[in-house]
């Protein structure tokens, strides 16, 4: 099975080292840094190449530090995030977005 | 621990910050639920792309200063009285979308009237109400959705029931309101959590076009300070204790034809 | 005599209490004492600081505008307090944590690597009591025994163990005290 | 001439709040006011589409004041004192948060639950601040069922000129009393200005808007406090309105403001008629207050009389305009008893006996 | 002597309160106040057994405590500035209907939400009246961490005395400072006297007890009125409490209170050591006022400065006394910056070059 | 019409005013439901023996006066904060029977947070709660129990939902409580009613010994004078439209066990 | 069957004249007087001689102007009121008294 | 001119009202009115009263405590203000409601059976028309073809029916206080 590629990226200088994108990414890729930064926290960073751009990491951080890139698939090429962004003015009812599951 | 070596540049971006969320330091305390609900409702009204048709409320406690965050037109209300200022804002301006930002302490003890009177009167806002179980930003006092038993400054030696009464579910209470819409209970402690805690919002959002009452969004979240615990340990905690007694899940929803007949 | 002396650094580092154990010691030494705190709204990571007036005299304003001694655990506290040492009066900072050191050369300037030498002590909460150690030595506001002492009373049984670790902080502070090169 | 009618105080002051272009209106019951959202529920929705709602509390209502305002509407609330009391901590963010509206007191017996009739005993808690932190409201008071009707629009061009709160302090008796009184014409809502401050949704090409009063910094928190005295000082030096009347050659001042300015005016011409030469100065706002106006008059006059409907609150202000300059007496009476012109005109004569 | 400790301010207060002998406190967070209530729940039910509850917020928190003094218990309970606005409309009730309790305002900065840095912006509120009606809080101003602890059992035995709401009027600083304190033995709640008006239930040898602010009838309201009116005169002939130094030889002198009065001697013994004569009046009831105090003096110097840490309130009270025998100053830093002794000495300078 | 001639002589008193009842005109308006809700208050007080143990509290609204016929301990309130009140004194008089008389207005509007919050506190206090749809004192407002199309001084053109909001059920609310003891709804219409109603306060009174939690009284009744009609019509109309949405009944009773291990 | 015989007697200078006992009397005894009293009302007064002391009136008299006469008989000889009032201090706890219907 | 009034009696006997209309008269005559009522806090049955001001020139005080004309309809009402009538003023009074005369000498007393004649019309609620009639003939301070003017303008049009019944009070009353005879 062909693994999904992703990566993340994390403005360090803005985590706080929470650690709850830890114990939410799936493939143990993160982990605290042993340097702080200058707020004085040990920040999170990507420690193992298994990213699949799961998002869970970035779901659950409190200070959106967290940027989620992923190779260009069908199915994952453009999420909501993306689209939605260029809509302005008169919104259409919709019963929810995003439904997948996690 | 050793970072990895990064390859932004044949990948794309799939998840990025909220553009209607400010790039500003958050002041809240390491692994705080506020900053995952600040997200994604600045998210909503980035993917509804009505940044220039809504405006927020956010009381006292510690999202007083969401207006420091969140990139839409904000006002700072009074202790307990963000409905009411919300009300003040939708009859005049009823073609704005309307939200309330607001902590347990807040809308359920000090607020307790203005809350109930705003929903049974069914004001088109969207209320979103964390639910963590303790003061804040004074401190980690007792809140009207203390659990028994839990210590906070207040209650040194634990709630005790018989003398400082239960814990309130006020958003069982605001379901049996007419005037509700759309009540849910959501969390914001897991990937999934945040993921269905985000729909509730964007629905509370979208609904407000129908005119046809209040959306209420519990999302029941966390206070590591001023629980005592590591970041971590309090969203276990809150797994542990406090969903079983604030079970998540929608207690209210619109049937089909009310959405459709808009 | 009197010493008004403010402690400042990030809230969390300790600079609250090792006022309050300063002014502790100071009342069972007899003299007046008045511990005044300021701090921002965040319940952590904003920055804290207090004012501690050790006096033989009544003490009228609790607010202090320049110091007999500033004792800065960060930089922006540093930054802000280091002019307000009174001429002649003492800075005391931590050389772990600061990297831009003060520059003004009518005042005593003492840098101690108190976070580095906590971690040397395995406990880094220890930090605060080592640069408590280090003002002692420089200011002879009370002694060291009495500050003992004063632990003694404030903390709570089950933290007793803890008095021989503040102790050996104390008296490296000291050490270091009497060791430290002011930057040039 | 506009349109002539005979209407109560209440009537009229919600009359004129429709014809000024009213946005909105949040009230809750109290008496001696009720008048004025009952009049507000049966006529402004069907003439101009204003939204007038009853709400569950006085709190509420001051806070969707708070709200509404914040959004750019042109808006009032009223009540009565023990309702005022309550929305002392609103009226402190609205001042400062600096939203511009329009509050109305109609001013009962106190203190606790007191008396429906009417009262001047809230003169303090309009004027020095009955909230907490440094802040004024402009303060009108009104003394014909006309003032009642005029200081509405009035009230909301000095609002919205100095983003300021407005309080027009009345009483019972003015709310409840027929005169008669002479409409404006009605403003078309349409052309109501939404301030580039309101918060109604941020366009692109603007930053969001902010309303708040919170700062937490103790140099920013100063600054602005510094601001608001700053703007209070423009106002005081632009915006203080006083009566005068024959002060020219008075020898004897009455000082008086609303109803009980009335009383003054049929005290000093029962006096006149007797022969004394008393005066009668009436301010108009309560703040701003007419210090210097009272403070040169002092200085060629024997004594002063506060004449209130409460046991001696104004009289402190005319004291401090005085200055020393000459004695200020002060007779008030209380629980909604209107002093009666013969009663004071026999406290003026004791007062000036002792004087001379 | 009794046992000395090292307190912040809240924490003597609360202390002072359980060894007073009080028998409930109602109360809800806020900042910089909230360790009283947290220093209670901790400290106070297993030594005393006496009531501590969390109320739902300020408004009901001053309605127990309404509901406790009419049933003749020693209650207190405690807020900072919004909180106090809160509680307006009841203050007032409880002027009203005389009932005996202790508030303690730990004064923030404002308007509004404001900061939670110290300030003395509720000056106005405290003394004029910050609900509605005619009534009067007797108001203490505690400068020292003893006095916090002090003015606890000195303001019940006030309270009781004549039947009147007192308010201890400090400020974040205090709240929060540490000093030492001496506090006074344990008060045995057995031995707390119920008094015979409250309402505990109607015996058989008595009228039933009502206690009401209500009085429906002007003329009744009104001797209700006067009856407190006469009240207030007897507290403010027997009950003033203030501080002198150096006033028999000053030619200035400081007026300042609280904080603002420790300031002040640091002013006045920096000055002196410059060879300044300078004086300083320092009132601890801020209501009763001391304007016979300053009176007196006023005679014989050059100026007053009113030191506070607001806009200007209590320098209308300087000016009261004053009457215009001397200029009068005011000095104040606002948004919780208290103001720094050396700025206040150049102040006092720059006025004093002025007068002479 | 012709008076009969009386026999009194030799029959016996079997029902009349109760001497805890002060022999003083009210001054309710003719046909005015608060007379019979305050004489079996008053009733249950003699019954029980409890005059010198009781303390009522009544706070703003046309029973402000109750204390000038009620002969017992009483405490005149602000609008809305009766139950903090009532509070206040029953924690410092924990042994006296407390009780509350409030309208609808006061409880149900701007009382609404002290309300909830003591019922949920379970304060053991019995609340008497009247409900007549309408501000009586100051002059026929709507109230928050004012029924939807019913016309008050504020809604001239009748109560509509979508502006005005539903009627509160408040009690309703409250029954979900875990601090509520005993909820119940009832009427003084007829006699039967009167009956059941008195037993309801009875109840509320007695059970205040087990300090199990707040009972709670409403008594739907009537406003002859701002509802425009005869006391007889009126309570007609209280029949016909108050009871079928305010339906009569037990909303939440104490269990024989409950009421046993006092 | 022998009738029970009552009576009732008003306090007509406090009654508002408001007819509820008047509809609420089973054997439509009462009726309001020609007369006013000191008030101003028509007063409530006994008209036909059938009163059997139901206390029907007496109970939703908003006034509590109405006392009730009833013969002795075993069964009316003593009602609740009048025994409860000489009850004082400690009470107990019974599940609701005077549960005749009506 | 000017004429100061008071109308007094039971809520509900159209005291208010009858004062409202005077005032509504006044203004037709492009006179001066200010009408000020009082009333206790019961909805009804309490006592209540309104002072009426008619003047040609502008009103100072609203309120009055010596009065032209005292308008009495029930006997707590004459009891408390009989005294209040100017010396040569005028005290009219519902002679069928009141039963205890008033005593002075020195002012003009009319006694009308308001309530009776108001039967004899077949509506109670006339009765205050009757008496306005009455006060109208007194005191000549507007013309009873204004106040059908005024009526006409102040009753809303479904009450219009009414105003011949109206007219016919007033002019009833007008002829009563022609026939009234001070009671000795």
């Amino acid at each position: 099975m062909a693994k999904i590629r992703g990566d993340i990226k994390i403005d360090v200088e803005k985590c706080k080292g929470c650690e709850l994108c830890i114990v939410a990414c799936p493939l143990d890729a993160i982990a605290l840094s042993d340097g702080i930064n200058k707020q004085g926290y040990h920040y999170a960073v990507l420690v193992e190449d298994v990213c699949n751009g799961c998002k869970s990491c970035a779901l659950v951080c409190p200070d959106a530090v967290i940027t989620v890139y992923r190779e260009d698939r069908e199915s994952g090429k453009k999420e909501p995030v993306a689209e939605l962004r260029k809509v302005t003015g008169d919104i259409t009812i919709q019963v929810g977005v995003e439904e997948e599951g996690n | 621990m050793q970072e990895i070596e990064h390859h932004y540049d044949d990948l794309s971006v799939i998840y990025e910050r909220p553009a209607t969320l400010l790039d500003t330091r958050m002041h809240y305390c390491p692994g705080c639920g506020h900053g995952v609900a600040h997200r994604i409702v600045m998210e909503a009204v980035e993917e509804l792309g009505i940044q220039e048709t809504t405006v927020g409320v956010a009381p006292v406690g510690c999202s007083v200063f969401a207006y420091h965050y969140m990139n839409v037109d904000m006002q700072e209300a009074a202790h307990g009285r963000a409905t009411a200022v919300a009300t003040g804002i939708k009859r005049c301006r009823p073609d704005k979308y309307v939200f309330t930002y607001q902590g347990d302490g807040d809308l359920a003890a000090i607020g307790t009237g203005e809350t109930i009177h705003t929903v049974n009167r069914g004001e088109n806002i969207l209320i979103v109400f964390i639910n963590n179980a303790i003061y804040g930003m004074t401190g980690g006092q007792m809140a009207p959705t203390t659990l028994i038993t839990q210590k906070t400054s207040t209650t040194p030696y634990g709630r005790e029931a018989s003398f400082m009464g239960n814990p309130l579910k006020i958003t069982d209470l605001l379901a049996m309101l007419p005037g509700a819409f759309y009540v849910t209970r959501q969390a914001v402690n897991t990937p999934a959590h945040v993921r269905k805690a985000k729909k509730a919002i964007l629905n509370g959002f979208q609904w407000q076009k129908l005119n046809k009452g209040t959306c209420f969004v519990e999302i029941v979240s966390n206070c590591p300070t001023n629980w005592g615990m590591k970041p971590v340990e309090s969203n276990k905690w809150l797994e542990e204790y406090m969903l079983p007694f604030y079970p998540l899940g929608d207690m209210k929803v619109p049937s089909k034809e009310e959405l459709e007949n808009g | 005599m009197v010493e008004e002396v403010i402690f400042a650094g990030f809230g969390g580092q300790g600079v609250l209490s090792m006022g309050q154990v300063l002014a502790y010691s100071g009342m069972i030494e007899n003299r007046e004492v008045c511990w005044m705190p300021s701090y921002g709204p965040e319940m952590r990571g904003g920055t804290a600081n207090c004012i501690v007036t050790v006096s033989s005299d009544e003490i009228s304003s609790p607010i202090i505008s320049r110091f007999d001694t500033v004792v800065a655990l960060n930089q922006p506290s540093l930054d802000k307090f280091e002019s307000a040492v009174k001429p002649g009066g003492t800075l005391i900072y931590d050389s772990t944590n600061i990297i831009d050191p003060p520059k003004r050369s009518d005042i005593d300037i003492v840098p101690i690597p108190a976070s580095e030498e906590a971690v040397k002590l395995k406990n880094t909460k220890i930090m605060n009591m080592i640069v408590l150690g280090a003002f002692l030595a420089k200011r002879n506001t009370v002694s060291i025994e009495t500050v003992l002492d004063a632990l003694k009373k404030v903390l709570p049984e089950r933290h007793h163990h803890l008095i021989p670790l503040n102790e050996q902080a104390l008296h490296r502070g000291k050490e270091l005290a009497g060791e430290a090169v002011p930057v040039p | 001439m506009g349109e002539l009618r005979l209407m109560k105080g209440n009537e009229a002051l919600a009359e004129a709040a429709i014809r000024a272009g009213m946005d909105a209106y949040f009230g809750y019951p109290i008496t001696p006011q009720s008048e004025v959202l009952e009049y507000l529920t049966r006529e402004a929705y069907n003439r101009t589409q204003c939204t007038i709602l009853q709400a569950e509390s006085e709190i509420a209502s001051i806070n969707m004041i708070y709200g509404a305002s914040g959004a750019g509407a042109r808006v009032m609330t009223s009540s009565s004192s023990p309702g005022i009391s309550l929305m002392q901590e609103g009226i402190s963010y609205i001042a400062g948060a600096e939203l511009p509206c329009l509050l109305v007191n109609i001013n009962r017996g106190g203190p606790g639950l007191g008396t429906i009739q009417p009262s001047q005993g809230d003169y303090f808690q309009a004027t020095k601040g009955g909230g907490h932190g440094d802040y004024h409201l402009i303060v009108l008071a009104p003394a014909t069922v006309q003032e009642m009707a005029d200081f509405v629009l009035d009230g909301w061009q000095l609002a919205e000129k100095y983003r300021n709160p407005v309080m027009i302090l009345s009483d019972g008796a003015l709310g409840q009393m027929m005169e008669k009184v002479e409409l404006r014409e009605q403003v078309d809502r349409a052309t109501n200005v939404i301030p580039e401050w309101a918060t109604i949704g941020k366009s692109k090409d603007r930053e969001r808007n902010i309303i708040t009063s919170l700062f937490i910094q103790p140099e920013e928190m100063e600054r602005v406090n510094l601001r608001l005295q700053e703007k209070y000082k423009v106002i005081m030096d632009n915006e203080i309105r006083v009566q005068e009347q024959n002060t020219e050659d008075a020898d004897f001042v009455i000082v008086a403001y609303g109803l009980s300015a009335r009383i003054g005016r049929k005290v000093m011409e029962i006096l006149r008629a007797e022969g004394m030469k008393i005066g009668l100065i009436r301010p108009i706002t309560l703040w701003p207050y007419p210090y210097e106006t009272i403070g040169k008059v002092a200085g060629r006059v024997k004594g002063f009389l506060s004449l209130e409907m409460n046991a001696g609150q104004m009289v402190e202000d005319v004291r401090l305009a005085v200055n020393g300059q000459c004695p200020v007496g002060h007779y008030g009476r209380m629980g909604g008893i209107i002093p009666g012109p013969d009663e004071v005109a026999d406290v003026i004569k004791t007062m000036y006996a002792k004087i001379q």
